[in-house]
């Protein structure tokens, strides 16, 4: 009985701590610039596709994981740069539908250079799975929970104790306030699409051992690290790593206790629950509005 | 006779700040009532929380002996109070006679059937509303503007109209923002004009303002905020010759 | 008034020369397919317009309703005989009620939250319709009788006399399709232009101001909402029957980001502005077809420097163009 | 539109430089085979190497004279996997490309969905999708290459009869294929008997762990063996978690992952499970005399050679389609659509890479269970068993 729930529990925050990486993503570029940014999933695409490519030509893996990283920052610097600045005075819904051209884009680029097949990427470590308890944990879970805490501890240091960290949370309050005393708006938005690539690309790289990776792997793994961002209350870093966790944790329980075909469901069903009940998400901002 | 609007012990916070702490006053109807103050004192934070667009700390407000601190702004139009902005809000997308005509919403009496089958019914009463928008258009002085898209018109012009909305809705009071602001002498001039005709149809006006000429020439009672907390009230001659009020604009 | 109205006529008067003139121009079965096919997606557009456009919210699950409507008619004509009409109407309302229920609590709220509970929901009935394959036939589908009224059948294989011409069954359907279009656009035109939908377009330009004259905007969000979505559901019953077949994709997150797509390429709040998004949406997939493996690229590249370039949308920024240059011209006579 | 125009001109301008080059050899019109594939999107691992197969043979058989003396033409289309787009191709196909042929619809669902286009405009249709409800009931116009996902089930539950295993833990993707396949062999288990489903559960195409629900059919009571129904990457996710959970089970899949591409995918975690698949991955492991031997051998070696690619059993499909709609216009002698018609439905012997076809009027298919061979996985590589 307990090793069942172990088990479910250690596949759910498996694979939360991926969705809560890929919300942490939604989350900066949102709150700087209020989009939703729906080539958040591209990035992860790129991480995974990238150092499974460049492996195969026979560079080591560790240079290959940077490269790819390199790789997705540019990309998240070019999107910024060239498809959400020129268009800066667009309606929010229109800058929607560019990020949407963009993911649409880069899956097809993807897809002629990487082609259409799924890959391997090897476990970082051993593939002898750890027992606990009569469940069993894969390491490269450990992977992908370490990295995801590293990451979520280098990210509330940058927000609260680098200069950088501290301009993209004043711009994403104020971003007048926050052009009047000296911060280059457009430079933190670069900057916010470029930490989203980055965050985006790793979470796709540790977990590709996992899932495989292909060009489209990046459309299922973006909506549900959109869906954590929204449980968690969308502009709430907290939140979307709480969101994430959860909604990794809810999908696992309910394949396991509930129903395999309705998981999805469950999980899709949570977003309506907390905007019925906590409209502004588990941990979402309080906003006040100024007339 | 009971005031028509009634704020007692108002409170409002933003985080840790006060913005307006403890306000009490009464606006009998059929007054021109004016709120004064340095920026920042509270003023527009104090209208926002008696239409209903703020929910208080704590306090509360009363519009003809009826609790409204938790109505929302909507509720508030349907008991006869209505209001323009400091920062107009005008709808852009419209023309200057569709947002006149929006002040008419609670009058109009339509259904979905109506609408979108555009059934006799619904084209008499739109008839109507553009007559009644018309009508109050060249009362606040807009008439030149009948056919004009609202992203068309003046800052002064856009003013009146917001005005001209307001009334529209057939209030029992109006609370005008700061609606001199931006305004030149003559256009000032034309304003006051515009609230002693208002008042003079029985509809009590609340005003925020900072200019004092105006102020003073029209209000039967003004209330001075300082820091959000109430430095005076009484008629403008008591407030000329209060001290503190003296002090505050004098020293401040 | 008189201007507005007669502007109101205008817009669907081009838009009915249009329609009716498309057949001069097409001699081959296929295209009547693809038109007729336009024409109902166009349909449903026109009512995700009012949402997006007018009550400023955005739906990321409308295919939902669209695919919701589709397979309700379908189960209850093909399954259970019911005459096409009266299951068009029932499933209408049963989508009326579900948007309903999900749109006002969420419509109270400010900011885009209407968005994430429209995805979670579309997602909620694409997964239902997948896996109820006793219903509804599983991810392979399930064929939809013809169209019918009062027992007298549309089908785009029949043959059929109007005015005493023959014509086809796929002209018919287009005809009847371009027919439901024109209504369509009727109505949503009245909407727009009624006491309603100035509300409603006050809400896009200043929520606080409608507020404060009394508008109750979450009320007016809600029965737009509903509207649009009864729109999908009413084009939804009508695609499954022309199609002939219906399979879980049309319930699906991408067609749902396609027909908002159509709203914004074309120009959010214009009504032919969006039925034009719809068109060239729908034609260039088939145009990309020859590129084979860079369709998507194609595709992904033009959608985004469309929007780039065009943040307004297409009509809305050819009219803008049109009317600096009559302005320009003008200004030359002088 | 602008793009059609051109290319219609583009066409027209080539035609006329072809009948002036050839004027006094009047080229007869070439055979317009029709295709539309899910070469795109979730199913493209079918449609790809389809498209490949059709592309590279319609190439040979015109280098080597064409049909009846004239030359092939391909038209195909991308339907990325959506029902609806499939039907609007398989409309150009017939009503604007006027093709002679359709061989294609890599999904149940691309196909059922041009099914009623087809039949009503009769024009012969070969589909290389595999669910049971394409050919049964019999259609007129319509045909199909693939064994149906049922006969996949008898054949793996009469193997596992044979090992003496009787309760089956099923587990299914929710995609079209694993969902029939799903349903097919609760079917096929309760006419067979003497064996039951003792476990149900699913996973979605693009579910990335599903360790949950192993877990659960391992925990149910008395089941002696695992049965996977799908495509795509979840099988071999699900392979993997399998050997994850340490689960020592007899471990079965479907024919919807014979191909080295899942064996990639999978890697050790595959090692003895077993899967009914065409023989196309163990052509050196067929006997001399099986007639199957030299057709199998030749597409392989001839596929690899010409794309670079490993040879999937999808793409052997697309080959027996054409295969099959070139012996039915050679021996109808022309490509009138009903006499083509007759002339497939009477097909006897074919043997093609899939099986030996018998086609016949109340069987469209003309496949047996038994064309599918039991494949073990031994050392990362395909066993023939039987």
């Amino acid at each position: 009985m307990f090793s069942e729930f172990l088990q479910y529990l250690f596949t759910g925050i498996t694979i939360g701590a991926t969705y809560a990486l890929i919300a942490l993503g939604f989350t900066l570029i949102y709150n700087a610039s209020h989009v939703i940014n729906f080539a958040q999933g591209e990035f992860l695409m790129v991480g995974g596709m990238a150092t499974v490519s460049l492996t195969a030509m026979g560079v080591p893996m560790l240079l290959a994981v940077v490269l790819a990283v390199i790789l997705a920052g540019v990309l998240g610097i070019a999107l910024q740069r060239l498809a959400i600045a020129p268009a800066k005075n667009a309606d929010v819904v229109t800058l929607i539908i560019i990020t949407i051209g963009a993911s649409i884009f880069i899956r097809g680029l993807a897809q002629l250079v990487w082609g259409k097949e799924y890959h391997v990427m090897a476990n970082f470590s051993s593939d002898e799975p750890i027992q606990v308890f009569g469940a069993v944990l894969n390491t490269q879970s450990l992977w992908v929970l370490g990295v995801g805490a590293i990451l979520v501890a280098v990210l509330v240091y940058f927000f609260t104790r680098t200069l950088t960290g501290k301009a993209i949370l004043a711009t994403s309050m104020n971003k007048d306030a926050a052009r009047l005393v000296g911060i280059r708006t457009q430079v933190v938005l670069m900057l916010a699409f470029m930490v989203s690539a980055l965050l985006g690309s790793i979470a796709g790289i540790v977990v590709a051992p996992i899932t495989f990776t292909s060009y489209d792997i990046g459309i299922i793994l973006g909506l549900k690290g959109f869906v954590a961002a929204a449980i968690g209350g969308l502009g709430s870093g907290m939140g979307a790593v709480v969101g994430g966790l959860a909604l990794g944790v809810v999908e696992a329980m309910a394949a396991g206790y509930l129903s395999s075909d309705y998981k999805d469901a469950v999980a899709f069903s949570m977003i309506l629950l907390v905007l019925f009940f906590l409209p502004r998400g588990l941990f979402g901002a309080k906003v006040v509005e100024r007339v | 006779m009971t005031a028509l609007v009634e704020v007692n012990n108002l409170s409002k916070a933003f985080g840790g700040v006060h913005a307006v702490e403890d306000v009490s006053f009464s606006v009998e109807a059929g007054q021109v009532y004016s709120v004064i103050g340095p920026n920042g004192a509270g003023k527009t934070t104090l209208f926002n929380l008696i239409t209903g667009l703020y929910t208080p700390t704590s306090g509360d407000v009363k519009l003809n002996g009826e609790s409204t601190v938790r109505l929302q702004p909507n509720e508030l139009a349907e008991r006869g109070m209505c209001r323009t902005f400091q920062q107009m809000q005008i709808c852009m997308n419209m023309t200057a006679m569709e947002n006149v005509m929006l002040g008419r919403h609670l009058t109009l009496k339509s259904n979905l059937l109506t609408t979108l089958f555009r059934l006799p019914a619904l084209t008499r009463d739109e008839k109507a509303a553009r007559e009644k928008a018309t009508e109050l258009m060249e009362f606040v002085g807009c008439g030149e503007y009948l056919n004009a898209e609202a992203s068309a018109m003046s800052y002064g012009a856009l003013k009146r109209l917001e005005i001209a909305r307001a009334l529209a809705a057939e209030p029992k009071i109006v609370l005008l923002d700061e609606p001199a602001a931006g305004l030149n002498a003559v256009e000032t001039a034309a304003l006051e004009e515009l609230i002693r005709k208002i008042a003079a149809q029985g509809i009590t006006v609340m005003l925020v303002e900072h200019d004092m000429k105006l102020v003073m020439g029209i209000s039967d009672r003004l209330l001075v905020l300082n820091y959000g907390r109430v430095l005076a009230e009484g008629t403008p001659e008591q407030i000329r010759s209060n001290p503190d009020v003296i002090a505050a604009y004098l020293g401040g | 008034m008189a201007q507005l109205s007669q502007f109101r006529l205008k817009g669907l008067l081009i838009l009915a020369i249009v329609i009716f003139a498309v057949p001069l121009f097409i001699t081959n079965p296929f295209h009547y397919g693809l038109a007729t096919q336009i024409a109902l997606i166009a349909g449903a557009v026109v009512g995700l317009n009012l949402l997006v456009g007018f009550a400023g919210q955005i739906s990321l699950g409308h295919a939902g309703f669209f695919g919701l409507g589709a397979y309700f008619s379908a189960i209850t004509t093909s399954t259970y005989g019911w005459s096409a009409i009266p299951a068009l109407v029932v499933g209408a309302i049963g989508v009326a009620i579900i948007a309903w229920v999900v749109g006002r609590p969420i419509l109270r709220l400010k900011g885009h939250y209407l968005s994430m509970a429209t995805l979670a929901v579309g997602f909620i009935i694409a997964i239902i319709l997948n896996n109820e394959r006793e219903i509804t036939g599983g991810p392979d589908g399930m064929p939809v009788v013809p169209f019918d009224v009062f027992g007298w059948e549309l089908s785009p294989f029949g043959q059929y006399t109007l005015f005493g011409m023959e014509i086809s069954g796929d002209l018919a359907w287009y005809l009847f399709a371009g027919v439901i279009l024109l209504v369509a656009v009727w109505l949503a035109q009245n909407l727009i232009d009624s006491p309603i939908g100035r509300a409603l377009r006050s809400v896009h330009g200043s929520e606080v101001a409608a507020s404060v004259v009394g508008v109750n905007t979450a009320k007016y969000k809600s029965l737009v909402f509903v509207i649009s979505a009864v729109y999908a559901s009413v084009m939804g019953a009508l695609y499954a029957h022309y199609q002939g077949f219906v399979t879980p994709a049309i319930a699906g997150f991408d067609f749902s980001i396609i027909l908002i797509t159509m709203v914004v390429l074309g120009g959010m709040g214009s009504t032919i502005g969006v039925i034009i998004g719809a068109v060239v949406l729908e034609l260039l997939p088939q145009l990309l077809a020859d590129f084979q493996d860079m369709e998507m690229v194609l595709f992904g590249l033009i959608l985004m420097l469309t929007m780039i370039f065009m943040p307004k949308g297409l009509l809305p920024t050819a009219a803008n163009l049109l009317a600096k240059r009559r302005k320009k011209s003008a200004g030359g006579d002088v | 539109m602008f793009k059609t125009i051109t290319r219609c001109a583009s066409k027209f301008v080539a035609i006329a430089a072809v009948s002036l080059l050839a004027m006094n050899v009047h080229a007869a019109d070439p055979i317009r085979i029709g295709s539309f594939l899910s070469v795109t999107g979730p199913a493209s691992f079918l449609g790809d190497p389809e498209l490949k197969t059709l592309q590279m043979y319609v190439e040979k058989i015109n280098e080597k004279g064409g049909v009846l003396g004239r030359q092939l033409e391909l038209v195909h289309y991308d339907d990325a996997g959506n029902a609806s787009k499939a039907r609007n191709f398989a409309s150009r196909l017939i009503r604007s490309d006027r093709v002679d042929i359709i061989v294609g619809g890599s999904t149940t669902g691309a196909t059922m969905a041009a099914v009623p286009m087809v039949e009503q405009a009769r024009i012969p249709f070969i589909s290389l999708a595999g669910a049971v409800v394409i050919t049964t009931p019999v259609k007129e116009w319509v045909f199909k290459t693939p064994q149906s996902d049922y006969m996949a089930a008898v054949r793996i539950l009469n193997d596992m009869k044979t090992q003496g295993l009787s309760k089956v833990g099923l587990i299914s993707g929710t995609g079209g294929f694993g969902s029939s396949g799903r349903e097919q062999t609760l079917k096929a288990v309760k006419e067979i008997g003497g064996i039951e489903v003792v476990g149900d559960e699913t996973y979605s195409g693009s579910d990335t762990d599903m360790t949950a629900q192993l877990t659960n059919l391992r925990n149910v009571k008395g089941v002696d063996t695992i049965l996977n129904f799908g495509f795509g990457q979840g099988p071999a996710i699900v392979t993997r978690n399998y050997d994850q959970l340490g689960i020592e089970l007899p471990f079965y899949q479907s024919h919807g992952v014979a191909s080295d591409g899942f064996l990639e995918l999978a890697g050790d975690s595959a090692e003895g499970l077993r899967l009914p698949a065409s023989p196309l991955l163990v052509p050196e492991s067929l006997p001399e005399s099986d007639p199957q031997k030299p057709v199998v051998e030749a597409y392989k070696s001839e596929y690899e050679e010409r794309w670079d690619a490993k040879v999937s059993t999808f793409g052997a499909y697309a080959y027996d389609g054409l295969m099959l709609a070139v012996a039915a216009i050679e021996k109808a002698g022309t490509t009138d659509k009903a006499a083509v018609r007759e002339a497939l439905e009477s097909i006897q012997g074919h043997v093609g890479v899939t099986g030996t076809f018998n086609m016949s009027a109340d069987d469209h298919n003309g496949l047996k269970a038994d064309s599918f061979r039991i494949l073990e996985v031994r050392d990362g590589s395909w066993k023939l068993i039987n």
